[in-house]
């Protein structure tokens, strides 16, 4: 509700296709140089293309709030038709997107919302309560349904991560899981060197931790390798969600018997079609709506707190068995 | 004390020494810093046990080693009125081409690998050289904009792709995992480093022409050192030490990505200026940039280990270098004041 | 008096001729031709670019930081340099939300005390380097960019800070005339350190240390205190910083502004000034803001990757500050 | 083979409109100690460097025994034989002494390269021992005080075995005591078959030392005498084109009443016990050995340092003097010893290091008013009488001596009482002493109470109403005009006090 810019002194609005006539679908992820973010975009181009759009493609160098914005200004001053963002942070985006609104783009967010106000849907790459319970089944079966266990996430800030932390809380709360111990919550920042730290850490203060679960690429590989290192393979055990080809190694050695992601083409992919469905007006992302999503299915607008959101299927399993056709993917 | 009036030669004599040994405890300028961190340890120890612990040691040091060897680069750097802002990107660069050439040619020999990634280091580094030396840049400058385009070349060759551990051989894998003679590689790759330099800085004419570059240009030249090689020599170094850097990083983690060791120069100038290193160039000691690592080492890994809220850790972390420098400070002015209190008048 | 000893008494001139060949040597005019430059290669490069509009709204996007330019130019005149900048935005706003959201401060004192605690946070700055002369500012500065940034995430942990009432947009979106407020306050700070460091004693005095620390001081000029004002001044932009990205972001978290430091570095040196100290003129700060600025936000309309922008800033920095460097004689002597 | 070692004809070196040597010619004999004489700013240190190959001449030949040679840098020199004492310290502070010395030909093991420290280290010491100096080899040079690095520095010329050894006003910073000491090794040297091109102000150098004298006057040659064929006012018809009648001008101020009162003044480590007075009109040397604390103590008094004992009186009020600008306030100014590092802003015009310290004076509310500080520059560079054609001249261009008239009148903006001067005639020419002794004598005339910090005797004597000796951190004598003598003075500067511990 603040910080509403003043759409009667911005660039006047002339009709938002010029050049070429295909309407502009823009896609913003978080930073650049990130194969998750890379596999997603190309999700995205082939179904926006598919659908006779033209596609603009953009991440800052940093993952950060300050640089999207950045971006959306200009892609405003391009006169896209829609753009899909992956936020950096849930709130910051809320004036430039509602900007970029009020002149008539639609916008959604992919992979990491940003607040109801700041979009007109969600595409949810998967239920963040099924993440959540989904990993605590999962370790659950590792140890035995007994035995200390931690979680090492991104940033202390990452909402993605602490919505599903918390779903993995309330999972533990059942009854069947009352030998699990949650020991600790440690933050590895996305960075290698840290999340080796703490991984390091975790082990020497709880000599007698069962199990890992990092939510992230970054943490999971780290943690991968340091049980690998450590020779800790089937003693610590370790789950989360981290790409194919960074786990592939230490699914294949048994250090995590399996783990879990979604498939970002498939995710990006969804993210065009709705992207695609709001500019041609077929849905208005209100609750019930529903549309055509290509190989993806019919997909039904659905509530997401405050907004609403496209919400893809449980996040995808992968094990020794079937890594290694992943990994060269993703 | 007039000291270049000579009446009486005995008492001149035992005049000297004395001054000499209270310069040797005033000479070891990091004497507020070494305390500072046995201190630190024994309250992180006291708080957890298994701090202290041959393992723990054990990773703390391996953890340390890639920072520590940059930091002696750096080091150099500093000597000379220099700085380099641009090794993350170069161990960017470099751990992302080396990653490349394994996952294509698996069964490249280690050493080669090492050397192949050291190369790159260095021909980053002799480019800030050029820039600096030759065409006479500011250091900050040039080495600021050679960040942002080693940076932005390796997104471009990585195609914003990563090289995964699967990829990479095992040979490559062990060399920063491997041991010889029961030691870390990493650890032994550090510790002949520091050998080796601790021969050339201290004992060859061009370690010493790096001092005497930093420490007054103008003379530097009126001695017929040549300025522009010393710098071009100094920025290839750290070069090659970013560029190695790179592998043993790729090689460590198994996993390398392009926006690797982003922002890690700050870590390794503040290493160096914990450890004594003075920006404004012509002092620098070995002994001061390892327990400048050292204190960066121990502030990674204790911090996990006392279970601190992460929300205060970095608050924490700028406090305790803060003070480390303050109280190094003070110390120094303490000897400085003990010896002008022996003073005669 | 001296007459009779035989001395010629001397004329010496106090007017300096004007010199066209030495108006025209300097560095700025060598900037406004890359900004020349630089906005025909956009003009070309996107229709969209090159009209009132646009041009307009770009500004708003980049000057942000760009408050922080003036006093780091007189930091790197004197020869030091100020890392805790984008830990002073970071802090600054993460205490006006705090004050504003969890305190129930009004927005006006909130404002005010967001500016307060830049200036405090630059103060602070300012006082351990003079206190501690053994230490450099590069060393306390690196100290306070790892404890302001940590105070910020110790107040607001991981959550963000919002809710601003609807006027606080203004300091971001807001227009005056249909000019961005953000670029007419930009211009009037502008001029306002122009004036200082070019026509006032403090702006000499600062110009005198740059050149030589130890004869000032002995010349009677307080040292300590000029560093401790000029430190502070960062501190304050940095408050100044803070409110406008808030307001343009509506929000803020304990991680924002990460890394502004080293841009606006960038700038500074594209501007002219000299980390060896004494040398630089704010107009020409202003300038390289604008290049730099203009050149992302043109690229930027393109849709050029994020890590080509890189690699054609750093270009242009490097060849901006190394043309100028090679002059000819010096090439020969060296071949 | 030539009865030259070295000859230069015809050298001419030109700045960027500065033509700084105009076909100049030189001759040095083997075996001989050559003195070069001129006004600050003839051009002796430029021919010097373009000996040694750091300037190259834009014309002229040099030959080395016969044999013509081109210098390109430095080291060229260096392996012929040559070596320099430059007149600017150009040392390494943060490396030791011995390093200073070695730099550049350092003792390496044959075959490994290693360096020799334990070798360099002893010969260093042997080489200061000679010079009569126990500086510890490894200390660091910044760490000595200006006259014991400029002792480095001959050891470092020493240390090449250079057959031509060029000293560059040796004695500048130096003591009677130590400049005789400098004497004799230059005598040693010569002795050895080394032949010295020796630069000073000071005749008695001159005589002491040199059989051969050339005299550069702006920018020209103007002829070579045997020191034994030109008495010492033709001597200095040469160098400055005109007679000096009398060097040290008669005194002309009545002394008043009393400005400052210095009592039990103490800072540990540095000096202890000192008490002086000083009255409107007077002057008063201060003097001894180099190092003795008298800068250290002055500094107290214009507050860059501290004290931390003792109590001053400015015209009875006692004062507690903060920093430099609260100094200046009070009325005290100090004229610095090094004018490079502590004096003046090299890089600037002269004007603008005239107005530094009243800045605040010419301007109004902070607002710099250039007009009025063009005025006042002009006027103050005029009365100095700096040699330069604009205020906007810069510093760095200027001659040592020129560079001193600059900082002189940078004094002179303030509304001042008390002036402090520490060392000001060093390295400069006797035209501008004798201008500078004027200014002083003029000052002192004005009601001025002076302070003159000095370690050449003759100006001390001729100069001071009273004379402070100080050794060691303490005052040894107060002496009055009429009961100074050099022997006196030495006796002071020198006599045996047991030291006691401090602090
Ligand atoms: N690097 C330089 N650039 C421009 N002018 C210079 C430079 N060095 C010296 N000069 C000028 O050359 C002239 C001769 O200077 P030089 O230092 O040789 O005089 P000097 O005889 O040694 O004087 P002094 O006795 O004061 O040391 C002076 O006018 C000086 O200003
Ligand atoms: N930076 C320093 N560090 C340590 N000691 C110093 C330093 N500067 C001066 N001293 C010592 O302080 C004492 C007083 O020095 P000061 O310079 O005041 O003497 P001075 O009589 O003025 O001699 P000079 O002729 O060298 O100026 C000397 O013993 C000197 O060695
Ligand atoms: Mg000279
Ligand atoms: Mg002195």
């Amino acid at each position: 509700s603040q910080g509403a810019p003043q759409s009667g002194s911005s660039t006047n609005n002339e009709g938002g296709e010029d050049s070429g006539g295909k309407p502009k679908y823009a896609f913003v992820f978080k930073n650049t140089g990130n194969p998750y973010g890379e596999k997603m975009m190309d999700g995205f181009k082939s179904a926006v293309e598919e659908l006779g759009g033209e596609v603009i493609l953009r991440s800052p160098d940093q993952p950060t709030a300050e640089g999207q914005i950045q971006i959306i200004e200009q892609l405003i001053t391009q006169k896209v038709a829609a753009i899909a963002i992956a936020g950096n942070d849930q709130d910051a985006l809320e004036p430039v997107l509602k900007k970029a609104m009020s002149q008539g783009i639609k916008v959604l967010s992919v992979d990491s919302a940003v607040n109801a106000n700041s979009r007109i849907l969600h595409v949810n790459q998967a239920n963040p309560e099924r993440i959540g319970r989904v990993q605590i089944e999962a370790v659950s079966e590792m140890i035995g349904g007994e035995g200390q266990i931690a979680v090492l996430s991104a940033t202390s800030q990452a909402t993605n991560q602490n919505l599903w932390i918390e779903w993995m809380k309330k999972e533990l709360e059942k009854p069947e899981y009352e030998k699990i111990e949650l020991v600790k919550v440690a933050y590895g920042d996305d960075l290698r060197d840290k999340s080796v730290s703490e991984t390091e850490a975790l082990l020497k203060s709880y000599p007698d931790l069962k199990a890992i679960i990092a939510p992230t690429t970054v943490g999971i590989a780290a943690a991968g390798k340091v049980l690998t290192d450590k020779g800790l393979a089937g003693k610590v055990a370790l789950t989360g969600l981290g790409l194919p080809s960074e786990m592939a190694s230490y699914i294949e050695s048994g250090v995590s018997p399996w783990m879990y992601l979604w498939n970002p083409i498939d995710v990006g992919a969804a993210a065009g079609h709705t992207a695609h469905a709001l500019v041609e007006g077929t849905i208005k992302g209100e609750l019930g709506d529903t549309f055509e999503a290509g190989d993806l299915g019919s997909q039904e607008v659905v509530a997401d707190g405050e907004g609403t959101q496209i919400m893809l299927g449980d996040p995808f399993k992968f094990d020794a068995d079937n890594i290694a056709e992943w990994k060269d993917v993703y | 004390m007039p000291e270049n009036v000579i009446e009486n030669s005995t008492q001149l004599q035992t005049q000297v020494e004395r001054t000499s040994k209270l310069a040797s405890i005033y000479k070891f300028r990091e004497l507020g810093l070494l305390v500072f961190i046995v201190i630190l340890s024994l309250a992180v120890q006291f708080r957890n046990p298994s701090f202290l612990s041959g393992e723990n040691i054990n990773d703390m040091i391996t953890n340390t080693a890639i920072l520590s060897i940059l930091a002696l680069g750096m080091m150099l750097v500093l000597i000379t009125r220099g700085i380099d802002l641009s090794i993350g990107s170069t161990i960017a660069i470099s751990g992302m081409v080396v990653a490349q050439v394994v996952s294509t040619y698996q069964e490249l020999n280690p050493l080669l690998v090492i050397l192949l990634g050291t190369l790159i280091g260095m021909v980053c580094g002799v480019i800030n050289g050029v820039l600096i030396a030759k065409i006479g840049l500011l250091p900050i400058i040039a080495t600021l904009a050679m960040m942002n385009i080693f940076r932005g070349i390796t997104f471009k060759i990585s195609g914003g792709e990563w090289i995964s551990s699967y990829q990479m051989p095992k040979s490559f894998v062990s060399i920063a995992t491997g041991t010889t003679l029961g030691i870390n590689n990493l650890i032994v790759i550090a510790v002949i480093i520091y050998l080796l330099f601790f021969y050339l800085i201290n004992h060859t004419r061009t370690g010493r022409q790096i001092y005497a570059v930093g420490s007054n240009p103008d003379s530097a030249k009126v001695s017929g050192i040549k300025e522009d090689r010393i710098l071009l020599l100094v920025y290839t170094i750290m070069g090659g030490f970013a560029g190695l850097s790179g592998v043993l990083w790729v090689s460590k983690f198994a996993s390398a990505q392009g926006d690797t060791a982003s922002g890690y120069e700050l870590t390794v100038i503040a290493a160096c200026i914990l450890g004594g290193v003075s920006i404004a160039g012509g002092s620098g000691k070995i002994s001061g940039i390892i327990l400048g690592s050292i204190l960066l080492g121990i502030l990674n890994n204790a911090l996990p280990l006392l279970n601190v809220s992460p929300f205060w850790q970095t608050g924490i972390q700028g406090l305790i270098i803060l003070v480390a420098v303050i109280i190094n400070t003070l110390v120094k002015r303490g000897v400085d004041r003990n010896n002008l209190m022996r003073r005669k008048i | 008096m001296l007459d009779k000893q035989g001395y010629i008494q001397r004329n010496i001139l106090d007017k300096k001729e004007f010199s066209l060949k030495e108006f025209f040597l300097q560095w700025e005019w060598m900037l406004v031709i890359i900004l020349v430059v630089v906005t025909i290669i956009n003009a070309n490069l996107s229709p969209y670019y090159l009209n009132y509009a646009s041009l307009r709204d770009g500004t708003m996007i980049f000057l942000d930081k760009a408050y922080i330019v003036f006093p780091m130019a007189m930091i790197m005149i004197l020869r030091d340099i100020d890392i805790s900048v984008g830990s002073t935005v970071a802090l600054s706003s993460v205490v006006m939300a705090t004050m504003y959201n969890s305190l129930g401060v009004p927005m006006e004192l909130a404002i005010v005390i967001c500016l307060a605690v830049g200036a405090l946070c630059g103060l602070i700055n300012g006082l351990l380097i003079v206190k501690f002369k053994e230490l450099s500012a590069v060393i306390v500065t690196l100290g306070t960019m790892i404890l302001y940034r940590g105070i910020a995430y110790v107040i607001l942990e991981d959550q963000s800070s919002g809710n601003f009432p609807e006027w606080f947009g203004f300091f971001g979106w807001g227009y005056i005339f249909g000019i961005p407020f953000i670029l007419i306050l930009f211009v009037i700070v502008a001029i306002v350190f122009g004036l200082l460091l070019h026509k006032t004693t403090f702006g000499r005095q600062i110009i005198a240390m740059g050149n030589n620390p130890t004869a000032s001081r002995f010349s009677g000029v307080k040292v300590d205190k000029v560093k401790i004002i000029v430190f502070t001044l960062a501190g304050l932009m940095a408050g100044l910083t803070a409110l406008f990205l808030s307001s343009r972001m509506g929000s803020t978290r304990p991680n924002v502004a990460n890394m502004y430091e080293l841009d606006v570095i960038a700038m500074a040196a594209l501007g002219g000034i000299s980390t060896a100290g004494g040398k630089g003129k704010i107009i020409g700060t202003v300038i390289a803001v604008f290049i730099i600025g203009y050149l992302q936000y043109g690229l930027g309309l393109i849709n050029i990757p994020a890590q080509t922008l890189l690699i054609i800033v750093g270009a242009l920095l490097i060849l901006a500050v190394a043309v100028p460097k090679i002059k000819l004689p010096n090439f020969i002597k060296r071949k | 083979m030539s009865e030259y070692v070295l000859e230069l004809r015809g050298i001419t070196k030109e700045f960027p409109g500065v033509k700084a040597l105009d076909n100049v010619h030189f001759k040095l004999k083997a075996g001989e100690i050559h003195a070069l004489m001129g006004e600050n700013g003839a051009g002796k240190s430029t021919f010097i460097k373009v000996i040694t190959g750091v300037h190259s001449p834009n014309s002229g030949d040099m030959f080395l025994n016969g044999e013509k040679v081109q210098f390109d840098n430095p080291k060229d020199a260096q392996k012929m034989g040559i070596a320099a004492i430059y007149q600017h310290v150009t040392n390494y502070p943060d490396l030791s002494v011995t390093e200073n010395i070695f730099m550049g030909h350092e003792k390496v093991q044959k075959g490994t390269k290693r360096l020799r420290w334990k070798d360099m280290h002893a010969e260093a010491k042997s080489i200061l021992r000679d010079l009569g100096s126990a500086i510890d080899p490894k200390t660091e040079m910044g760490a000595l005080s200006v006259a014991q690095q400029q002792i480095v520095e001959i050891a470092k010329a020493i240390s090449t075995n250079a057959k031509i050894i060029i000293m560059d006003e040796p004695t500048a910073a130096l003591t009677a005591r130590e400049s005789e000491e400098l004497y004799k090794i230059t005598e040693r040297l010569r002795d050895q078959g080394a032949s010295v091109i020796f630069i000073s102000h000071r005749f008695e150098d001159m005589y002491r030392l040199a059989s051969q004298v050339t005299v550069f006057r702006d920018s020209k040659y103007i002829g070579s005498w045997g020191v034994n064929e030109i008495t010492n006012d033709q001597l200095i018809v040469a160098m400055v084109g005109r007679e000096i009648t009398q060097v040290y001008p008669n005194k002309k101020a009545k002394i008043g009443e009393k400005l400052l009162e210095v009592k039990g003044l103490g800072k540990m480590g540095y000096y202890a016990d000192i008490s002086f007075t000083l009255h409107k009109g007077e002057i008063l040397g201060l003097t001894g050995l180099v190092g003795a604390g008298r800068t250290e103590v002055c500094q107290s008094l214009f507050g860059i340092t501290s004290y931390d004992r003792g109590e001053v009186y400015l015209k009875g009020q006692k004062i507690t003097v903060k920093n430099p600008k609260a100094a200046m306030n009070l009325g005290i100014g100090y004229l610095p010893e090094d004018r490079q590092l502590q004096g003046l802003v090299l890089d600037w015009g002269i004007g603008r290091n005239i107005t530094l310290p009243a800045l605040k004076e010419l301007s109004n509310k902070g607002w710099l008013n250039n007009k009025e500080e063009s005025a006042i520059a002009k006027r103050l560079a005029e009365k100095v009488n700096v040699k330069a054609n604009s205020i906007f001249d810069l510093v760095s261009s200027l001659s040592g001596g020129n560079q001193q008239k600059v900082a002189v009148a940078k004094l002179l903006t303030a509304d001042l009482d008390i002036i402090i001067l520490d060392e000001p005639t060093k390295g400069v020419d006797v035209g501008a002493k004798s201008a500078i002794y004027e200014i002083i004598n003029d000052l002192a005339a004005s009601g001025y109470g002076i302070i003159m910090i000095s370690s050449e005797m003759p100006e001390i004597l001729g100069m001071s109403d009273r004379i402070v000796v100080m050794r060691e951190g303490r005052i040894t004598s107060v002496l009055n005009k009429a009961d100074a003598t050099q022997e006196v003075i030495l006796a002071a500067a020198m006599s045996d006090i047991k030291g006691k511990e401090v602090g």
